[in-house]
């Protein structure tokens, strides 16, 4: 029998697989596919104080094993998420974790607390780094600066682990990562998606409103396993792998580059039922490879 | 709602680019409702990489029929699919038209459009009388008329705007006359937005309660996405694969 | 009838599709396809002063629609390649550029002046951008002041035009692609392949010797484009996109988001003819969408 | 060498992974001698991206046979191809398997490497000697042994190595006797690049002329990527696809 769990130190997960914000929902809509239960975690769609309509249509427009989504954090606001957040807790015990958006500084803080003191919630994702909110796609996490005061800021007023989500649209991920990483971040997840352009040609205009949008999928993950590797070569704080992840394999790349966890994007969506089949999948590849446990290959890339 | 593999029993090319497919499935047939959609995995790889989503034409457990327009690469893969082929669909999604009973109900179909539209026809006739418009670009793009006069119809209008088959002329062209002459007090409609647009203001004023099916660009077809959002007069957006595809018409910002 | 022409400035091409160095040979390896004489130009494979055996195999590794390379631009070495291209130059009238490569400043220089002596040349393509030749995917366009020198010196010291080929790799590529036109680039093109990592759970290592490799193919359409149109719209000279190009449509997206001409990469090795097929289509779509010339909609993104 | 539509005319599964592929070409079929290989695009979409190279196993103009494996997926979406179905392949690639007149000549196949192996016996026979050794992992690898039985070999040695069928052992296990007791001078090989290394140690020494077609990770298949290096013994690499498939074992490093 092997041994799935991952640990990240201040919380150990029963596995690595956990659906990552904006792509899994509230959770309760997966109920139909499968039991919660299963996961090692999961993320909820992002959320800002107030309800927020989300950008103007078209949200999404499919690229080769890609897809680019501009829907703009449409949501609920925070209010409502805590009523959700309680329901979600009545039909499972994985542990929730809360997608931190805010306009500025305050916004963050703000959610944060909010969540943070909801003890239904396990941890807090700060989402420094969506692409579709701002002009050209701009985030905090593209400034090492504003990235260390605002997790400086969410740190010294929450209490739960904090994990910082940080974007690929960066000078050097690598110093962001540290950034956050100094200014108290337990985790980082990465990463977010890929700006990219798509062309109307009929009206010779962006498909999207935006202009540019994120781009997820499998097309994105040798990039984003590229970053992830870079990056937790050099920070001694977990990893969170993201991008274009689909199956056990994959996972498992992941996990060698040097992640202690994973979230699976895009392909909870085209195949809702995903997470049991890559579980399943973790579970038979760590017996052909004789691997026992997560932690023996942990960033053991042998270079 | 549940992913399946359906096995294709046939895959047939109607007219043009237009098919019909029909799928054995496990409960999506009879767990089904007119308005009700699915989404195939139109590929096994990532390319296509999202599942597509189409509307139940006809269920008849344990199978369901798809009628499709071959418009871009997914559906273009669908139709190269044979007899036995396996493939993965989730549903049935969405709401459904609204159940009545004693009602002059008139159908609205522009184009593929069909769809719901004919599901509505063989499920919901029993007490109510149905009328249908059933219109398109041309001859080529109105099918299935032999399936649509053995549907308990009281009467059926075509159109085409080439005048290649029924009268020349867009849907909307007569339903206001249509509605009041029928003495109309519900209708059900599908078609292209162009359509849903006319229709809103050739109905405005009348007193018919209105569903339309709606289409959008859709991600995961489940309610997780936020991508087929359609702006309701209200304000706000509604997600076409959750809260509708069937919408009153007049809640729809056209 | 549509006029296909592409114009650079420096020279008018008879239309904007130029197979891109690397994926098409030295030109001659794709006469049994199709008749060269219908390009607008093309590019022959990156050229170093001496023979190069290339990298260790595994030299390729495919990804969802795209494909990951560290060939590390094996070659015959400068000499050779002066008689290719004499030979080249018997079977067509089409421009042919050289993709001039270099250990070192130097190297550059003298593999460009070369080619620059050669009357069977139309221009240079300065190819600062590998990142399969150094450890780490380095390369000089990483680095805006060694660009600036680097192209500076092979202009003050050649008369051809001088086309550079930016790096996604960096950054900030707007900066970068400034100080290539500061130092007299007569064009730009971009990109070179992303860098991006796969892993062999077998071994439990890289599957590239160099542990990165560069991604190209479809995959990176959105990517690049975003990027060619940041460029298009800060450079005065032309700028040639470059970057998962497969059909005709994508060739007038990356003209409206600001290139005067495309190289197609990948497209080359998957299906040789892919350049008639192309210029079919652009010839079509210009009909369909009303275009009659290029500069009609070049950069004519409506945003 | 072009590329051609093609039309699958059978593609039937021989036993366990293996299929038997007959497809339908313009040139490809008169043009092809043993040891050239065909690109086969297995998709229409962009994943995979790449084709995927086989051997031809047999030409009969206007038609070739492929003899694959499904290894991955690729060769799966391949291996659902049926009568009728068109697919892009370009051929015939790299070189073959020189000629010879009045030799004794000792093909070596080793699991699917029997594909250019069966292509020289059915053409190389007239006027050469042919013995073959054909061995596979077990008896479910080691399949079209009724067509290898209407070649016209001199002698067949067959091997498994569970000892499913055949002799237990591997292909070069008992080479060296093989060859000195048919007094063979010229080999054509093909298997796992495993058998190749056995083989270069076991013929070391003898009097023989050994010719090995290759398998490398190919991107283009006709010579402009370089991304099928193989390391020669000269120093440099070859390409697989252009200046091979087929080489002299001993010019390869093994
Ligand atoms: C609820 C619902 C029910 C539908 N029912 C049917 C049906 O019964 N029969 C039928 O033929 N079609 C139906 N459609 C439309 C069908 O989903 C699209 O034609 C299909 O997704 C196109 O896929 P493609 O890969 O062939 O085209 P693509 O290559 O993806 O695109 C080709 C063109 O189709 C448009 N398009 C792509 N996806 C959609 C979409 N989801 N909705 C609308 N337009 C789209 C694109 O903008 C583009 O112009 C329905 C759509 C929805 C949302
Ligand atoms: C000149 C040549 C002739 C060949 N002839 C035959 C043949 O007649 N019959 C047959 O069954 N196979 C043949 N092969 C091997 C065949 O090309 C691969 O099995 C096929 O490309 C795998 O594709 P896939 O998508 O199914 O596997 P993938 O999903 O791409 O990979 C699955 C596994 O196969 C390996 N593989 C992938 N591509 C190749 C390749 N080009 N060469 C070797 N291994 C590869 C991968 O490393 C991986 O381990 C030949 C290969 C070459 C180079
Ligand atoms: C439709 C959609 C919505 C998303 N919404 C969020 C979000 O609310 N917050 C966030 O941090 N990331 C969001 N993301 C990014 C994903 O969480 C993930 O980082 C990204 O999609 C890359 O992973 P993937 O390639 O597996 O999809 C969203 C992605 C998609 C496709
Ligand atoms: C196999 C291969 C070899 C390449 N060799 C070179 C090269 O020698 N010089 C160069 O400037 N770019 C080289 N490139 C990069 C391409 O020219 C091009 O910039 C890149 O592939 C992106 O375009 P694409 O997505 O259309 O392939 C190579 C790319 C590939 C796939
Ligand atoms: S398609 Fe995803 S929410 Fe409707
Ligand atoms: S496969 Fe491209 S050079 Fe051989």
């Amino acid at each position: 029998m092997v041994d799935l769990s991952a640990d990240l130190g201040f919380i150990k997960l029963k596995n690595p697989v956990i659906p990552a914000s904006g792509t899994f929902g509230y959770g309760e809509e997966f109920q139909t596919f499968f039991d919660l239960d299963i996961l090692g975690a999961f993320v909820l769609k992002g959320i800002y104080k107030n309800p927020r309509p989300g950008n103007i249509p078209p949200r999404l427009h499919e690229t080769a094993a890609g897809l680019l989504n501009s829907i703009g954090l449409a949501g609920p606001g925070a209010e409502e998420l805590v009523n959700i957040i309680k329901r979600v807790a009545g039909i499972t015990h994985t542990p929730v974790v809360v997608n931190v958006c805010g306009e500025d500084d305050e916004e963050y803080l703000e959610v944060a607390q909010i969540f943070d003191a909801l003890d239904e919630v396990a941890m807090l994702e700060l989402n420094i780094s969506c692409p579709n909110v701002r002009a050209g796609g701009k985030c905090p996490a593209q400034d090492g600066q504003h990235t260390y005061r605002l997790v400086k800021l969410i740190k010294q007023n929450t209490v739960k682990p904090l994990i910082v989500k940080l974007s690929p649209n960066v000078k050097d991920i690598v110093s962001i990562a540290l950034s956050a990483e100094e200014a108290g971040a337990d985790a980082l997840s990465l990463v977010n998606a890929y700006l990219g352009l798509a062309v109307n040609l009929k009206s010779r205009a962006p498909v999207f409103r935006n202009v540019f949008a994120g781009l997820s999928g499998p097309a994105i993950k040798p990039l984003a396993l590229k970053l992830v590797y870079e990056v937790a070569r050099q920070v001694a704080v977990p990893v969170i792998g993201i991008g274009g992840i689909t199956c056990g394999g994959d996972v498992l790349e992941f996990i060698l580059a040097g992640a202690s966890a994973v979230q699976t994007g895009t392909v909870n969506m085209v195949e809702p039922a995903a997470s049991v089949r890559i579980l399943h999948e973790i579970e038979t590849q760590m017996q052909e490879l004789q691997i026992k446990n997560l932690e023996e290959i942990r960033g053991e890339l042998k270079i | 709602m549940k992913e399946e593999k359906c096995r294709v029993v046939e895959n047939i090319n109607i007219n043009e680019k237009y098919y019909l497919m029909k799928l054995k499935t496990t409960t999506i047939a009879k767990d089904c409702r007119p308005g009700n959609f699915v989404m195939v995995a139109v590929s096994t790889t990532f390319d296509p990489l999202l599942k597509r989503p189409f509307g139940i034409f006809k269920s008849e457990p344990p199978y369901i029929y798809l009628y499709y327009e071959v418009v871009g690469k997914g559906s273009e893969l669908m139709s190269r699919l044979k007899e036995n082929d396996n493939l993965a669909v989730l549903g049935p999604l969405g709401n459904s038209f609204p159940v009545f009973r004693s009602e002059n109900i008139l159908l609205i179909a522009g184009g593929r459009g069909i769809v719901p539209i004919y599901f509505a026809a063989e499920n919901y006739a029993a007490g109510n009388t149905l009328f249908l418009i059933y219109g398109a670009k041309s001859a080529g793009d109105l099918n299935l008329l032999d399936r649509i006069d053995s549907l308990p119809l009281k009467k059926t209008y075509l159109y085409s705007e080439n005048g290649s088959t029924g009268k020349k002329g867009l849907v909307t062209g007569d339903v206001r006359e249509i509605i009041i002459d029928n003495h109309i007090n519900i209708t059900f409609s599908c078609g292209p937005d162009a359509m849903f647009k006319s229709l809103n203001q050739e109905l405005a004023g009348l007193a018919v309660e209105n569903y339309a099916s709606l289409e959008a660009l859709m991600g995961c077809g489940f309610g997780i996405c936020y991508s087929c959002a359609v702006k309701t007069r209200l304000g706000g957006y509604k997600k076409v694969c959750s809260d509708g595809p069937v919408f009153k018409l007049e809640d729809i910002e056209w």
